[in-house]
């Protein structure tokens, strides 16, 4: 079975459910995306651990004259974020398929295409094709946020579109430098194709601006700080299940962007910037935690826990080594495993407290709802990563790969670690303990408020026991996928053996390229 | 005086004209034949014949000449001594103002145009233009670049004009009458001055005496070839509405028909654009490192002025005209990189524009005849409701304008920026995709309108948007707060209604809704499969030969 | 007589063209003054025939000649058209399209 | 059986206890989840004792066995399996942690039995007891800090245990946050020695520790540093202690849990695990030592004037856990364990018997309005006397001899370990003073309304409960102590644990009796053989010339107290305005919360607030991206602008234009 067929699925169903009556279209469409996650599990099962290369592989011309490759695979990058991905969504469209929508057919339509644009960029293992569904799923969240939103959503969806197309269009031109740069000067045919391009070292002036389009776009669309200024409107104005998937996993295709395309592509660029993201992550991670201190829109702290965490995945990364990116990696799982359930968890918050996401008003809601509240614990507790979740060994991890690359910047990582402790709990004493806030009235969850947390918690315990799960599948990958950028920064073991020998292709390249007009 | 005294000898005898390759010719003998027979056929007294048979007659001659330019294709050949070369890139060329032609007409089917100008007149000067086009694209020759220029432009003056009740036409008609003859006078006088530096007419030659100037000392020093070059480059920068010499463009959009409108907005612009590729990458080719730097400062300052000039505007087709400007500028970069990459990916971005244009087009014919607010963007709110095939069409159009992927918008964006880069233009791509975020500013809000706003006219009597179950969720948690939701209501009422109004806008008019949407599914059909496109345009770029 | 002197005639006229259509507000004298630039042209090219002793220029300048009559033609027209219409002609008072 | 088998079921007891109650919340009536809380941890002690004996079974050399269930986070070159390590250390730690839990689960069943979440506490305080066994039985660091962190959010649950109250909400999420400084703490020390020995496994660690570090190497020093800082916040030393008064707002059981048997003890535990680590890093051990000295003053001082009975209580906690880090900072490491032990039963046995009055007196908790509860209450007076005997260090009583086996020990080793020494001393009289102010101002003088009430065979009962800690009415649904309360004398549960408890604070020292018996130290050997701090134990002589000082000096402090709160009431009224600066000092606990709230908490949510409300609004909203919005806006008005309408506007410009081309051509060509 071809990975296509995993991927283009939710498109079709939604499609077809454009033509089903509103009665059954929620309900077609949440099978069609339970289906699409049993397909995904196929292939996680089928998957064999512990080889670095590709697997499943797809590879068909899409456009010749660009060389452009309609190329897909999984590997230890990619497996379990599409499994998440899958997993995510059919939370989202269960918990969808329970509520009346205004125009369902349309609503599940552009569910759909995200998920399928979703699926793409993850598996896409072209450049251009990886460029192009990363714009594209941007789209159906324009629509999702525009027309079932709430608030000033107009404003909110544009700015969104807006602020996260500008970067990546740069990137478009960036990824289009990388294919004709590259087979210029290396005289080959233009192609995109990740193992091709990985075979034709760019030189050192072109990866670094290059490199600076690829990483403004994914920081937009993390988003880390300054660039989050889309976030709270769009956050607030979002319908839920659009804001859990887009949280859970839109922003993880940037971060996945950085592993797959920039450490890969431009590891030169990736040593040469390596202290000017890690800044900028850390001052995310502060800054966001200090946010997410004061604010009393539920749903904000939710966001700007996710930009913190996102900050730690982004230090995982770019610590360059194989422990901070297997952490990252594993980092992303979890944050999508915890903040989807806890946007619907607010969902649920709201409904008991007059309507309202304002924490002034909630208050004194666990009282009669036992199980919402013992379930929101495990997932703030799970957020603030606390040991022996699979959320703390992703951080662990992380901070152990920073910790070896670059000292002070973990140590000051770990006051995020603090906060996070404070707000989440904050979170979660300000809305479920104290006194009954005033439109409260509290009562037990219902079962159309379970399907968006209880599988996640499920999984997120599951996690917790057996985080290995989750790494075993990726180390070699990662370990592959970080070497250059480990060798050029001189911290690989066989760094200095190896230099000389690797990277004469570099300099070569370098001086010939210097040497143009 | 030699010559003169020749003359009558040479009259005298028998006169040897140069041979003709009328099956090469037969696109241009076939719009040409047309044109009179639809003038004449308009002279014909029954209404009845005008109304149908005018435009039939048009669509066949139309469809006819599209017929000859596809079985020309492959067989490149220069006719009447060196005059007119109709290779793949006229005949491409030609496909495109032929389509952009049809769709005119179906759009002024019902339209006010024909019928206060004469259908007669209307479509036979419309197929005039054509042929104008036709020509001037496959010039090699500077008296038929002129020829065609002309033939292109006086009878657009008339069509602008034609709905001669209503004053902005007439207005319009003037402005670019007089804007369009300086930029003619301008045209011409800078060909007299190649001439003059050159002593020949013909391309070839002009070609030859501009890169030996290019190969003493790289530059070319004689002034007056170089302000000849000025002057040409002005003269086609008007027709494409290239900034500083754009600002007729949105009056005239505003003001002239909307068919015509489309059929400037599409066709001129190909054509204006493809006279460009024809003269500099093959006449002036030579001297490409002294205009390749200033037709990238035009490009840059026509895609900032464009997309900045077309925000806030509150006319669709003025909106559109501004965003025009600034799709000139994308395609003239493709003009500056000079390289057969440059011309297919411009030749692409012209067929991908037609495309896109037409369907945005054709929904704005179709909102002016349904509602009151004419060409007002508020004409187009809770149009996603009621009309949602025309609804689609628009919003393809306006994201595929944006270069959203999954259109061919993003296609033909993608090409240009990689011939840019491999012409080391990259600043410009960067340029282009700035130009494309600006857009975003107003197409965004195209589509805002149709999906998110409510139309004004139908009163609030459907269910809120969100319908409330007893136990919840609120507004806030699913969606629609409460006044999104008034906001949103009738827009939003279920697919009855709408279909209803589907029905309803279909009935009026289903030509205009077929344009709309066949140009819609082909923008997106071909921002999946672009094969077929890209294998038109690669002929139309070997079709240049001598570059690299 | 060198060149440059046709030149330079028919710049002056060119120019002097151009200011017309600057300055004057009646639509009529603004298609005199087209006529003058377009003329400038003609001129240039029947001196260039003459310099480069080919005919070339001078039919082109018999086709400018025919543009410019079908020009005129249009345009003396649409002036018609307005006055039928009550319109003023006067080219500032056309400014109902504008922004 | 493996002995490692029945570590594990030992641990398996109460997380299956706290699942089957936690699961089955609903169909539970009346105290079945008391029942079943306090059986599973009777199961888990009893196999606690299972495996003691059969790790008794290996000779001497082979009692430190690990055992390895699945791979639990191994990874590129992280050995972190889920796996657990029994020896002595851990199985002495069991044995405590288990029995003493076992008892304060009995002394809940009855002692909670009206509150409105009797389950939900018994599957908190099930899921505390497995967190304190992971902590204690972890073989790797990736565990500990696990339990380490299951601890901490344990004692968040039952310290803000009644939800409804914001006292206790805030008391829990302090202590939290304080305890996820430790984790940290924790896990930077780990960094910081995985970076040299490349393993977190204890066993490895340290085999490989003497051979990869030198001795006081800085990495090292930063580790043991951090790993202390760890230790710290769970064991509420000075400057992280703030959190253990404050959590005091969770019910009376709770405290006796936290401070007793659990949570406090981790940090002297951790101390004595990692022992290979802090001697080959002298210097963070001296900081150990001398911080925990200063804890044991500190906390005593405070002890002296604070008026809540269980902060008494509380205080005294810390300032023992004072003496316990002292000790395995210094290498008394069986001296530590066993006082830790010893404490855990007195003080245990305390709380309980304060509870008890404490429901006597319908919640209130502040000595001013108690006295004279000797004959309404005698056997809470027995336990609570006993508890405090013990607590000072009366012969016979059992911290009598741990105690000073500490300051002996500190003695022993000479130089500046004296003044630690005497450090203990000092705190050995205060402790008897502020322990006989609680006994006396409780239980002697005239007895209040409540005991009269209790003597007439009437428990007092307040009609409107009150939040003792702030005053605000309770509401009375849920998330408050129930309705009735419990006192000892009427309920067995209660009283049967207290007395077990009693018994063992009196006899509990024979574990340890210099000249007599040395099974704990003996049996612990096998964990600190590797000790290089010299560990022939100090003549028998010594040790009683010592145990003589320490009970002398234990009787002066009682005389004290005697003489201030009985022999003259208004002495203490005295005392205080004399000494009005420093009691204002000491009652605002040396200002500690003052200090961190002023210097780490205000700053950071002005931050916060300072961000959302301007950083946000100005600068990213604003000039980012308000900013670049305007100036795109502004040069579309410009060309709208310059859209006049004017045809002769339009022909200008392109004049202009043409003009520019042609002189741009024929610039750049000459």
């Amino acid at each position: 079975m071809s990975l296509s067929i995993l991927i283009w699925l939710p498109l079709v169903v939604a499609l077809v459910g454009t033509a089903l009556p509103r009665a059954w279209v929620g309900r077609w469409n949440a099978l069609g995306a339970v289906v699409t996650l049993g397909i995904a599990i196929s292939f996680l099962a089928r998957f064999s651990t512990g080889r670095a290369g590709l697997q499943f592989v797809t590879d068909k011309v899409w456009i010749s004259e660009l060389g452009i490759h309609y190329k897909l695979g999984l590997d230890g990058l990619n497996v379990l974020l599409v499994v998440l991905t899958a997993l995510l969504f059919s939370v989202s469209f269960a918990w969808s398929a329970r509520r009346e929508w205004d125009r369902p057919q349309l609503f599940y339509f552009h569910l759909g295409l995200a998920e399928s644009a979703v699926l793409g960029a993850f598996c896409a293992q072209d450049l251009a094709l990886f460029v192009t569904l990363f714009d594209l799923m941007l789209i159906p969240f324009y629509f999702l946020t525009g027309m079932w939103g709430s608030g000033d959503r107009v404003r909110a969806t544009t700015k969104l579109v807006i602020y996260t197309l500008v970067g990546s269009f740069l990137m478009l031109v960036a990824a289009i430098a990388t294919g004709v740069l590259a087979s210029d000067q290396h005289g080959t045919p233009l192609t995109f194709v990740f193992s091709a391009l990985r075979a034709l070292p760019l030189s050192h002036t072109s990866q670094e601006w290059i490199f600076l389009c690829f990483a403004l776009a994914f920081l937009v669309k993390m988003p880390l700080v300054p660039f989050h200024g889309w976030l709270p409107d769009a956050y607030k104005s979002m319908p839920t299940p659009a804001v859990a998937v887009f949280s859970g996993v839109l922003s993880k295709v940037a971060a996945y962007g950085f592993l797959r395309v920039v450490l890969t592509l431009f590891p030169y660029a990736s040593v040469h910037y390596q202290t000017l993201i890690l800044l900028i992550s850390l001052v995310s991670i502060i800054y966001a935690t200090a946010l997410a201190f004061t604010t009393n829109d539920t749903r904000l702290v939710v966001a700007y826990s996710s930009v913190a965490q996102l900050g730690f995945i982004t230090l995982g990364i770019f610590s360059l080594r194989p422990t901070g990116s297997q952490g990252a990696l594993l980092q992303m799982v979890n944050h999508g495993l915890v903040t989807a359930p806890l946007f619907f968890i607010v969902a649920a918050l709201a409904s008991r407290a007059g309507g309202s996401e304002d924490l002034r008003e909630m208050g004194g809601i666990a009282f009669r709802a036992p199980m919402l509240a013992s379930l929101f614990l495990i997932v703030g507790l799970a957020t603030l990563a606390i040991p022996g979740t699979s959320n703390f060994v992703g951080e662990f991890l992380i901070l152990l790969g920073v910790f070896q690359s670059k000292l002070a910047v973990s140590v000051i990582a770990f006051l995020g670690v603090i906060g996070a402790a404070y707000y989440a709990l904050r979170l979660y004493i300000r809305s479920m303990h104290n006194r009954v806030g005033p439109s409260v009235q509290s009562r037990e969850v219902e079962p159309r408020e379970l399907i968006g947390i209880v599988p996640l918690v499920a999984v997120i315990l599951a996690l917790a026991l057996f985080p290995r799960f989750g790494l075993e599948r990726s180390e070699r990958t990662v370990q592959a996928t970080v070497a250059p950028a480990q060798l050029l920064a001189g911290s690989h073991p066989a760094a200095q053996a190896l230099r000389d020998a690797r990277l004469n292709g570099f300099f070569l390249a370098a001086s010939s390229e210097r040497g143009r007009p | 005086m030699t010559i003169v005294g020749h003359v009558p000898l040479v009259a005298s005898t028998h006169i040897k004209g140069p041979h003709i390759d009328w099956l090469a010719l037969s696109p241009i003998v076939v719009l040409t034949i047309g044109a009179l027979v639809v003038l004449l056929v308009g002279l014909l007294g029954s209404s009845a014949a005008r109304r149908r048979v005018v435009p039939a007659l048009t669509l066949l001659t139309l469809g006819l000449s599209i017929g000859f330019e596809v079985a020309r294709f492959k067989h490149d050949n220069s006719i009447i001594s060196g005059a007119l070369q109709v290779d793949d890139l006229a005949l491409v060329l030609d496909l495109i103002f032929s389509s952009a032609a049809i769709a005119a007409v179906l759009l002024s089917w019902r339209g006010r145009a024909p019928e206060e100008a004469g259908h007669g007149e209307y479509h036979s000067l419309l197929l005039f233009s054509v042929l104008g086009m036709a020509i001037l694209v496959s010039s090699t020759n500077l008296v038929t670049l002129f020829l065609g220029f002309e033939l292109l432009s006086i009878p657009l003056y008339v069509l602008c004009a034609s709905e001669a009740r209503r004053e902005g036409s007439l207005e319009s008609g003037l402005k670019y009458l007089v804007i369009g003859s300086v930029g003619s006078a301008t045209l011409a006088y800078g060909l007299a001055l190649i001439y003059g530096a050159t002593g020949s007419m013909d391309y070839t030659v002009i070609a030859a005496t501009v890169s030996k100037g290019g190969l003493l000392g790289g530059v070319l020093t004689d002034p007056m070839l170089l302000t000849g070059i000025a002057l040409v480059i002005v003269g086609f920068a008007f027709k494409a509405s290239v900034a500083p010499f754009h600002q007729w463009t949105p009056d005239v959009y505003e003001g002239a028909p909307t068919p015509i409108t489309a059929f400037m907005a599409t066709a001129t612009k190909a054509a204006a654009i493809g006279i460009f590729l024809r003269f500099f990458d093959v006449a002036a080719i030579g001297a490409q490192n002294q205009w390749a730097p200033w037709l990238a400062a035009l490009a840059a300052f026509t895609i900032i002025v464009g997309n900045v000039g077309a925000l806030g505007q509150s006319s669709l087709k003025r909106m559109l005209a501004y965003s025009g400007v600034g799709q000139a500028g994308y395609m003239l970069s493709g003009v500056v990189v000079g390289t057969q990459l440059g011309i297919q990916a411009t030749v692409f971005y012209l067929a991908a524009y037609l495309l896109i244009n037409l369907a945005a087009f054709a929904v704005i014919v179709a909102r002016q005849r349904e509602s009151a607010d004419g060409d007002d963007i508020s004409a187009l709110a809770g149009l996603g409701a009621r009309n949602p095939g025309l609804a689609w069409a628009m919003t393809i159009a306006m994201l595929a304008l944006a270069g959203i992927p999954g259109t061919v918008g993003f296609i033909g964006k993608f090409y240009l920026i990689r011939a840019l880069v491999a012409g080391s233009y990259t600043w410009l791509g960067i340029a282009i995709v700035i130009g494309s975020m600006i857009s975003l500013g107003y197409y965004l809000r195209v589509v805002a309108t149709i999906w998110m706003r409510r139309a004004p006219e139908i009163p609030v009597d459907r269910t809120p948007g969100l319908v409330l179950t007893p136990t919840g969720p609120l507004p806030a948690i699913a969606g629609g707060s409460p006044e999104a939701d008034a906001e949103l209501g009738p827009g939003f009422d279920g697919e009855h209604g709408g279909a209803d109004a589907l029905e309803a806008g279909q009935m009026a008019q289903p030509e205009v809704a077929i344009v709309a949407l066949v140009c819609a599914v082909a923008t997106v059909f071909f921002g999946i499969l672009p094969q077929p496109l890209f294998h038109l345009v690669s002929h139309a770029g070997s079709a240049i030969t001598g570059l690299f | 007589m060198a060149i440059g002197w046709y030149l330079v005639v028919s710049a002056l006229i060119f120019a002097i063209g151009a200011a017309g259509v600057l300055t004057r507000r009646n639509p009529l004298v603004i298609l005199l003054c087209l006529e003058l630039m377009l003329n400038a042209a003609n001129l240039a090219l029947v001196a260039f025939a003459r310099m480069h002793g080919n005919a070339d220029g001078q039919i082109f300048a018999l086709i400018v000649m025919v543009v410019a009559a079908c020009e005129v033609t249009v345009g003396l027209g649409l002036i018609v058209a307005m006055y039928r219409r009550k319109l003023p002609i006067d080219v500032d008072e056309l400014n109902e399209l504008n922004g | 059986m493996a002995t490692t088998t029945f570590a594990w079921i030992v641990l398996l007891c109460p997380l299956v206890g706290t699942i089957l109650i936690g699961g089955s919340f609903k169909v539970l009536k009346g105290r079945t989840a008391g029942v079943i809380g306090t059986a599973v941890i009777g199961l888990a002690f009893a196999f606690a004792i299972a495996t003691l004996i059969s790790l008794l079974g290996h000779g001497p050399q082979q009692r430190e066995l690990t055992s390895s269930v699945w791979d639990y986070a191994r990874t590129l070159n992280i050995d972190a399996r889920m796996s657990i390590l029994v020896d002595p250390l851990s199985v002495f730690m069991m044995l405590v942690v288990t029995g003493v839990s076992m008892l304060i689960h009995l002394y809940s069943v009855a002692y909670m039995a009206s509150d409105r979440g009797y389950t939900r506490f018994f599957a908190y305080l099930n899921f505390f007891v497995f967190s304190m066994l992971l902590l204690v039985l972890a073989a790797n660091f990736i565990l500990l800090i696990a339990g380490w962190a299951f601890v901490g959010a344990a004692s968040y649950m039952l310290i803000s245990f009644w939800y409804r109250r914001t006292t206790a909400t805030k008391a829990g999420l302090k202590a939290f946050v304080i305890n996820v400084v430790g984790d940290v703490g924790l896990v930077l020390g780990t960094f910081f020695i995985f970076g040299h020995t490349g393993t977190v496994d204890f066993v490895k660690t340290f085999h490989t520790v003497p051979h990869v570090f030198v001795r006081d190497s800085p990495d090292l020093v930063a580790g043991a540093m951090f790993l202390l800082v760890g230790a710290f916040a769970k064991s509420a030393q000075v400057p992280l202690h703030t959190w253990l008064p404050d959590a005091m707002e969770g019910p009376t059981p709770v405290s006796a849990l936290i401070h007793a048997a659990t949570m406090v003890t981790a940090g002297v535990y951790i101390i004595a695990r990692m022992h290979v680590i802090f001697e080959l890093a002298p210097a963070a051990a001296d900081v150990g030592a001398i911080i925990g000295g200063a804890t044991l003053l500190i906390a005593a001082s405070i002890g002296l004037v604070v008026t809540d009975l269980k902060r008494v209580i509380a205080y005294s906690t810390m300032s023992q856990i004072g003496y316990m880090v002292m000790a395995v900072s210094v290498g008394a490491y069986s001296a530590g364990l066993y006082h830790l032990m010893t404490h855990a039963f007195f003080k245990a046995l305390l709380f309980m018997a304060a509870g008890s009055v404490i429901s006597a007196m319908g919640g209130v908790q502040s000595l001013d309005r108690m006295g004279g509860f000797r004959k309404a209450m005698p056997f809470t007076f027995g336990a609570f006397l006993i508890g405090g005997l013990a607590l000072c260090g009366l012969p016979p009583f059992s911290g009598w001899l741990s105690k000073d086996d500490i300051i002996g020990f500190l003695d022993h080793r000479g130089g500046g370990f004296l003044i630690l020494g005497v450090v203990g001393y000092v705190g050995t009289l205060m402790t008897a003073i502020y322990t006989f102010r609680m006994i006396f101002r409780t239980f002697f003088g005239e007895p209040v309304p409540e005991a009269r009430e209790l003597q007439e065979g009437h428990l007092h009962h307040v009609d409107v409960p009150v939040n003792p800690a702030n005053g605000e009415v309770e509401e009375l649904d849920v998330g408050f102590p129930g309705p009735e309360h419990h006192i000892a004398e009427r309920a067995m549960p209660m009283k049967v644990a207290m007395s077990g408890l009693a018994l063992l604070a009196i006899v509990g020292g024979v574990a340890q009796v210099p000249g007599v018996d040395h099974a704990l130290s003996s049996f612990l050997d096998t964990t600190f053989a590797d000790s290089t701090i010299i560990r022939d134990e100090h003549s028998t002589s010594a040790a009683w010339i010592g145990l003589i000082i320490g009970a002398a000096i234990a009787l002066a402090g009682i005389g004290i107290a005697y003489r201030v709160w009985v022999v003259a009431p208004g002495t203490s009224a005295k005392l205080i305005e004399r000494f009005a600066p420093i009691h204002k000092f000491l009652i605002n606990k040396w200002y500690f919360d003052e200090a961190i709230d002023f210097l780490i908490v205000r700053p950071t949510l002005w931050f916060g607030r300072f961000g959302n409300t301007a950083i946000e609004r100005v600068l990213v909203a604003g000039v980012i991206t308000g900013g670049t919005v305007s100036i795109v806006r502004a040069c579309g008005a410009l060309v709208r602008r310059a859209q006049t309408g004017f045809l002769r506007y339009y022909a200008a410009a392109v004049l202009a234009g043409i003009t520019l081309t042609a002189l741009y051509f024929l610039i750049t060509s000459s």
